[in-house]
């Protein structure tokens, strides 16, 4: 491709990738703010297409935009008054913007420093080939930390998911003699589900 | 309001999401009352725990024409084509029940050939319904119309037969008290044969269809569930009744038109779920069809309306008359004070009754289940609210 | 064929549970209305009536006082009877419900209130059902819309039995004026007169 | 391969010319040929790029219009009716005017409705919609993007309409909207597992990820993948079918319970629109079902003697003849048991048949085996798989209240209450009739 399209397609991507970046930080809206951090992780992708990464380009379309993205909005949606105005944390505004401008020059300061040997060679054809084996011959040991970790995670987070209702029994009794000023309740008290089921209705006459 | 009484509520909350659910906020969702699924303006406010639902409210009367009041005004014979419009899709079996009861308040006697026109669409009425019924009730289950396009064949061609007979499909105003208002032309029962002849066919299609379908199963056994105990308790009739295995059918308890002639049985399911209802409706139409060839046969000849005056005044007194409707117990409630218009004129509505245990059986289940147990109790909005 | 369960018999069941609840008139069980729901509830589980569905439940305005009837029906002894209470107070007429009885009794005692106006005391959910809230009176009472010249609701007679029954009956349906169906004032037939003259 | 007698050589043609109409690629290359010749490098791929995108569209927009029609008489018949038949001959116009009256009917947007995520998504829902289609191979060379990573490709884009349905959803402020956006999230992410893994199957065993790369493996061994990996195709087509939102797994619009799901708010184009992006979705799916599964424009040999892209065409119609019956036939099921079907049986079943493709793969060039040979015993031993695990799934899964036998009885003489009720249920004959139950 010639000089022309790829400046081109490299300055609207940029346009794209920063524009969307900042409109999450401009917007107060939640779920606006997802939808445009979708658009900045698109040109993230695009910006990989211009370096012929196809692999990781579609690879981050297809984790980044089609599950994480959507992952966020399920959070948010889920989330008690999701639609809030966002913007009430104005105290630590000062001091996080400059401990992120601060990251942002030394990351800059990096990148321009470095000599990144630019390399200006004909596409690589079988990447995920490439990919696919480094990962299991050079990277094994990483890799399988990686597997196991994210195993762990998955196992954590069905536990947390799966929180008893024996502990939410508790929890209500104990704040339910909190608002009679009982004090605390014994828990052995509340364990019993609170409505047993009729079992006279549920059998046929068969 | 004071900051205790912020901290009092917000704790009350707390505790009310903990003990309702997983500490999420219930979600109330109107269906209806314009909705594809309520079959009619008729609304169902369900409480929703995600999808189960916790509280099922309906709110009815967008179709309340007041017709209890209006036929205080007109004269017996006047008031027939009323119960056209109070159950739209079984107006020969409300047609009738009025008869009946008017009958009864003016002792009249009705010829035997009236009475087995009346059993013949009656039945016909009940083939007629119980092809909506089903169709719909599968539609809800979610299936892309193609039953309920295939049943409404066999319904179009009792409707043509009603057309035949009485010059209108749904609104049929046909029965009279004495009799009927026609006698048969000379098309039906070449008609009535080859639909007798026909049915069979279409109706062991439906079953190879429909009754070894999976998803079927899956949607409908088990939704819905009632016990027979609680079915007589609320009221229940009809083949929402006979599901529970209740086997309770005024044709059969309480015969009238000379049902006690005819030979047939009365279907009875044995887990009162949504499929039972659903078979139950299935087996009555082969029952109905059994009666149809019977009345056919037996037809005698005579008079079809008994000698009755126009302008009657029936003596002071009441009259309550039932009939085994497509929905289930259809009553008519009559009271005479010898003017030339009912006293009171009241209608038993089977689907409002029938509607008395909805919150019972939607409740635990999720949204899909209600609209399925919904479309199992089979309403007509017009009759409910009258 | 379903019989007509004996009033004397169940008013004898009521009368030994609560003494004075029934009573019977004309062959119709009456009930004492503070009595209703025990009483009915005697009935149903009475081996003897065994009256466990209620086929149905209405009112009627009697003008002087509220008849409320019931329908019960028993199912394996397949008799019904039919049973009335009487609410004498026009201005707040009430009864005990039968919810706690019968469920099916919840939708109908809310469409005798909704129409009627008559409480049901201890029903849990009396809510006005076909007409909103706020609707001004009940409209199957007989006074609903009392029309002017003391005309009462209702057919009072057939056209051909008395001139005063003539549609329109005077003063319940207020002349409309030019209306195709009404008979037309004399003088107004010039435009016909016209009409046969041109042609 | 010698250039046989066809239909081609009797037109005089010789392969590779620019009215080969077996291959269009052949026209585009002539014309950015030409345009190299004189112009820049970069005008000449944005031109192919154009002209890819025109063919595509050309393909997509008539072939919509048709698919309408041909739905709804399909469906028709399945439900004996006529189907549309008035406008135009045959009711062939019938789309045309569906979609003049879309178009002149007023756009209403809820008040509180997010007004700017409220109008995007019936523009936004095309960009996959259109962008899929790069990818589909309608001949050996006729693809506008063959990438060498088709397969993900495919899923990444197909991946982001469930965004734009979130957003359809969520912005109309409206409660079977949400509930519709929220149900095609949840259903969406987890049939995207069965759906990858079932691809995964092919890509193993073939070793490619381009999907032109499949339809040659399977030119290559003469054998289509439906043969080798039934299951596969099963899991694939049910996934996507529950993708594409269509009966039985149309539940984030289902209409019985939440009316139309997330577009319920949407009227006149708009909803057009939508309507005509799931449309051209269900066409896109049946031509990758009959890419992966079916060989796609390959078919032993007649490629040669028929354009290919008609043979794409054909299996296409096939596979989507398929999702109209599946759609005119079942019923809906429902939420919790489509995502229980996904996670106790789809992605079980196919993580399976991932393992026997790299099992089988490995054997194949460890051993060295004859693949005419090796493969149709491998095509039997995984069809016998296949039925094993079906039969397994349908013993295993069944939910309690399917295991008994729904009855039904006649009353005969007992007519009456609880007490009939008894004397019914307790009598020994057999039913009238009995069905379902293990």
């Amino acid at each position: 491709m010639s000089d022309f399209g790829f400046h081109l397609a490299f300055w609207s991507l940029g346009a794209m990738t920063i524009g969307g970046a900042s409109m999450i930080l401009i917007s107060r809206n939640l779920i606006h703010a997802v939808i445009w951090l979708v658009m900045s992780m698109l040109g993230v992708a695009g910006l990989y297409l211009t370096l012929s990464a196809d692999f990781i380009a579609v690879v981050q379309v297809l984790i980044y935009v089609g599950a994480i993205s959507v992952l966020m909005l399920f959070a948010i949606m889920l989330t008690p008054r999701a639609e809030r105005d966002n913007s009430q944390n104005i105290k630590t505004a000062g001091p996080a913007g400059l401990v992120v401008l601060m990251v942002m020059i030394a990351t800059m300061w990096v990148a321009i420093d470095t000599d990144w040997g630019a390399v200006r060679e004909a596409a690589l054809t079988e990447q995920a080939r490439l990919i696919g084996e480094s990962l299991i011959k050079h990277y094994i040991l990483p890799f399988e930390i990686g597997a196991v970790l994210l195993t762990a995670a998955l196992v954590g987070a069905i536990a947390l998911a799966r929180q008893d209702d024996e502990d939410a029994a508790i929890h209500a009794a104990s704040l339910q003699a909190e608002l009679e000023g009982e004090g605390a309740v014994d828990p052995v008290d509340v364990v019993d589900p609170p409505i047993a089921a009729d079992a006279s209705d549920s059998e046929a006459s068969s | 309001m004071t900051t205790a009484d912020d901290t009092r509520l917000a704790m009350q909350g707390t505790i009310e999401a903990l003990t309702t659910g997983d500490g999420s906020e219930p979600v109330v969702v109107n269906l209806g009352p314009q909705h594809p699924s309520t079959h009619g303006v008729f609304r169902l406010k369900v409480t929703l725990d995600g999808e189960i639902v916790q509280d099922a409210e309906m709110r009815i009367g967008y179709l309340h024409r007041s017709m209890e009041k209006l036929a205080e005004e007109r004269t017996y014979t006047q008031n027939i084509p009323f119960t056209d419009r109070i159950d739209y899709l079984a107006a020969m079996s409300n047609n009738l029940a009025y008869c009946l009861a008017a009958e009864e308040l003016l002792g009249v006697e009705v010829p035997p050939r009236a009475n087995a026109i009346r059993v013949m669409f009656a039945e016909l009425q009940r083939v007629a319904s119980h092809a909506m019924a089903n169709g719909t009730f599968i539609n809800d289950c979610g299936a892309w119309h193609t039953p309920l396009f295939h049943m409404f064949r066999d319904r179009e061609r009792v409707l043509d037969m009603f057309e035949m007979t009485c010059g209108a499909r749904l609104t049929t105003n046909y029965m009279r008290i004495g009799g009927v208002a026609f006698d048969l032309p000379d098309e039906l029962l070449p008609t009535l044969e080859q639909f007798l002849a026909d049915m069979p066919e279409n109706i062991a299609n439906y079953e190879a269809l429909l009754l070894e379908n999976e998803i079927l199963h899956a949607r409908a056994r088990g939704i819905g569930v009632i016990s027979p105990e609680m079915a007589i308790n609320s009221s229940l009739s009809g083949p929402v009744l006979r599901a529970t295995g209740v086997p309770w059918d005024l044709r059969k308890a309480n015969p009238y038109c000379g049902y006690e002639d005819y030979e047939f049985d009365v279907p009875v399911g044995e887990q009162g779920d949504c499929f039972d209802r659903f078979l139950v409706r299935m087996a009555e139409v082969k029952e109905s069809l059994r009666i149809l060839r019977q009345v056919v046969d037996n037809l005698p000849d005579g008079p079809w309306l008994a000698d009755v005056p126009l302008h009657a005044r029936p003596e002071p007194g009441e009259s309550y008359a039932r009939v085994e409707s497509p929905r289930g117990e259809l009553g008519f409630y009559l009271v005479s004070d010898g003017g030339p218009a009912p006293y009171r004129f009241h209608c038993r509505p089977p689907s409002l009754i029938n509607l008395s245990a909805l919150k019972e059986m939607s409740i635990g289940g999720t949204l899909a289940d209600a609209i399925v147990t919904l479309g199992s109790i089979d309403i007509v909005v017009g009759e409910i609210d009258r | 064929m379903t019989s007509q369960y004996d009033a004397t018999a169940a008013m004898e069941i009521v009368n030994a549970d609560a003494p004075g609840a029934a009573c019977v008139e004309d062959g119709v069980l009456y009930l004492e209305p503070s009595e209703v729901a025990g009483a009915v509830q005697t009935l149903r589980d009475s081996e003897e009536s065994d009256l466990v569905f209620l086929s149905n439940l209405t009112a009627v305005d009697r003008e002087l006082h509220f008849e409320v009837v019931y329908h019960l029906q028993s199912l394996d002894r397949n008799h019904l009877l039919q049973v009335k209470a009487r609410v004498t107070d026009r201005e707040d007429p009430a009864l005990p419900s039968l919810t706690g009885v019968y469920h099916g009794a919840h939708l109908q005692e809310r469409e005798v209130y909704d129409l009627f106006g008559i409480r049901f005391e201890g029903h849990p959910d009396l809510r006005r059902m076909f007409l909103w809230d706020g609707f001004p009176g009940y409209p199957l009472r007989k006074d609903f819309l009392q029309m002017p010249g003391q005309v009462r609701a209702g057919l009072p007679g057939f056209p051909h039995e008395s001139e005063e029954n003539a549609w329109p009956v005077p003063g319940s349906v207020p002349q409309r004026p030019q209306h195709p169906n009404d008979p037309q004032p004399e003088g107004d037939l010039v435009v016909s007169e016209e009409g046969e003259e041109s042609s | 391969m010698t250039d046989p007698a066809g239909l081609v050589s009797v037109l005089g043609s010789t392969l590779g010319a620019w009215y080969d109409f077996r291959d269009l690629n052949n026209l585009q290359r002539l014309i950015t040929e030409w345009i190299a010749d004189w112009g820049p490098d970069w005008l000449a791929s944005i031109i192919a790029g154009v002209l890819g995108t025109l063919g595509i569209l050309g393909v997509i927009g008539p072939t919509l219009l048709i698919l309408i029609w041909v739905e709804r008489k399909v469906i028709a018949r399945f439900q004996q009716r006529y189907g549309p038949n008035r406008v135009g001959p045959k009711g062939l116009l019938q789309p045309v005017a569906d979609a003049v009256k879309l178009i002149l009917k007023e756009q209403l947007a809820p008040r509180a409705a997010d007004k700017l995520i409220f109008f995007l998504p019936p523009v936004l829902i095309f960009v996959p919609g259109v962008l899929i289609w790069g990818v589909l191979p309608f001949g050996p060379r006729m693809s506008v993007a063959d990438l060498n990573v088709g397969v993900l490709f495919l899923l990444a884009v197909s991946g982001t309409t469930v965004l734009v349905i979130f957003m359809a959803g969520w912005s109309s402020n409206n409660k079977y909207a949400l509930f519709g956006a929220m149900r095609a999230v949840a259903m969406s992410i987890s049939y995207e597992v069965p759906m990858v893994l079932a691809l995964l199957t092919l890509v193993v065993f073939s070793g490619t990820m381009s999907i032109n790369g499949i339809v040659q493996w399977q030119q290559q061994e003469d054998v289509i993948f439906i043969l080798l990996f039934p299951l596969s195709a099963i899991a694939f087509f049910f996934a996507a079918s529950a993708e594409l939102n269509r009966t039985p797994a149309d539940i984030s619009e289902a209409e019985s319970e939440i009316v139309a799901g997330y577009h319920t708010e949407y009227s006149g184009m708009r909803f057009g629109l939508f309507y005509a992006v799931e449309l051209g979705n269900t066409l896109v799916v049946s031509a990758f079902i009959a890419t992966f599964f079916l060989g796609g424009w390959w078919l032993w040999g007649l490629d040669q003697w028929v354009p290919s892209w008609i043979i794409l065409l054909v299996k296409t119609g096939a596979v989507y003849f398929l999702l109209i019956w599946t759609r005119g036939t079942l019923p809906r099921l429902r939420v919790d048991q489509l995502m229980g079907f996904c996670w106790k049986a789809l992605v079980p079943a196919t993580l399976l048949f991932v393992v026997v493709a790299f099992v089988e793969r490995t054997l194949l060039i460890s051993e060295g085996w004859d693949t005419t040979v090796a493969l149709p015993v491998m095509a039997v031993i995984n069809i016998a798989l296949t039925l094993g695990a079906i039969v397994l799934f349908a013993r295993v899964s069944r939910p309690a209240p399917l295991r008994r036998p729904a009855r039904i009885r006649m009353a005969g003489a007992q007519i009456g209450g609880l007490r009939a009720a008894r004397q019914v249920a307790s009598r020994t004959e057999e039913p009238q009739l009995q069905v379902g139950g293990d």
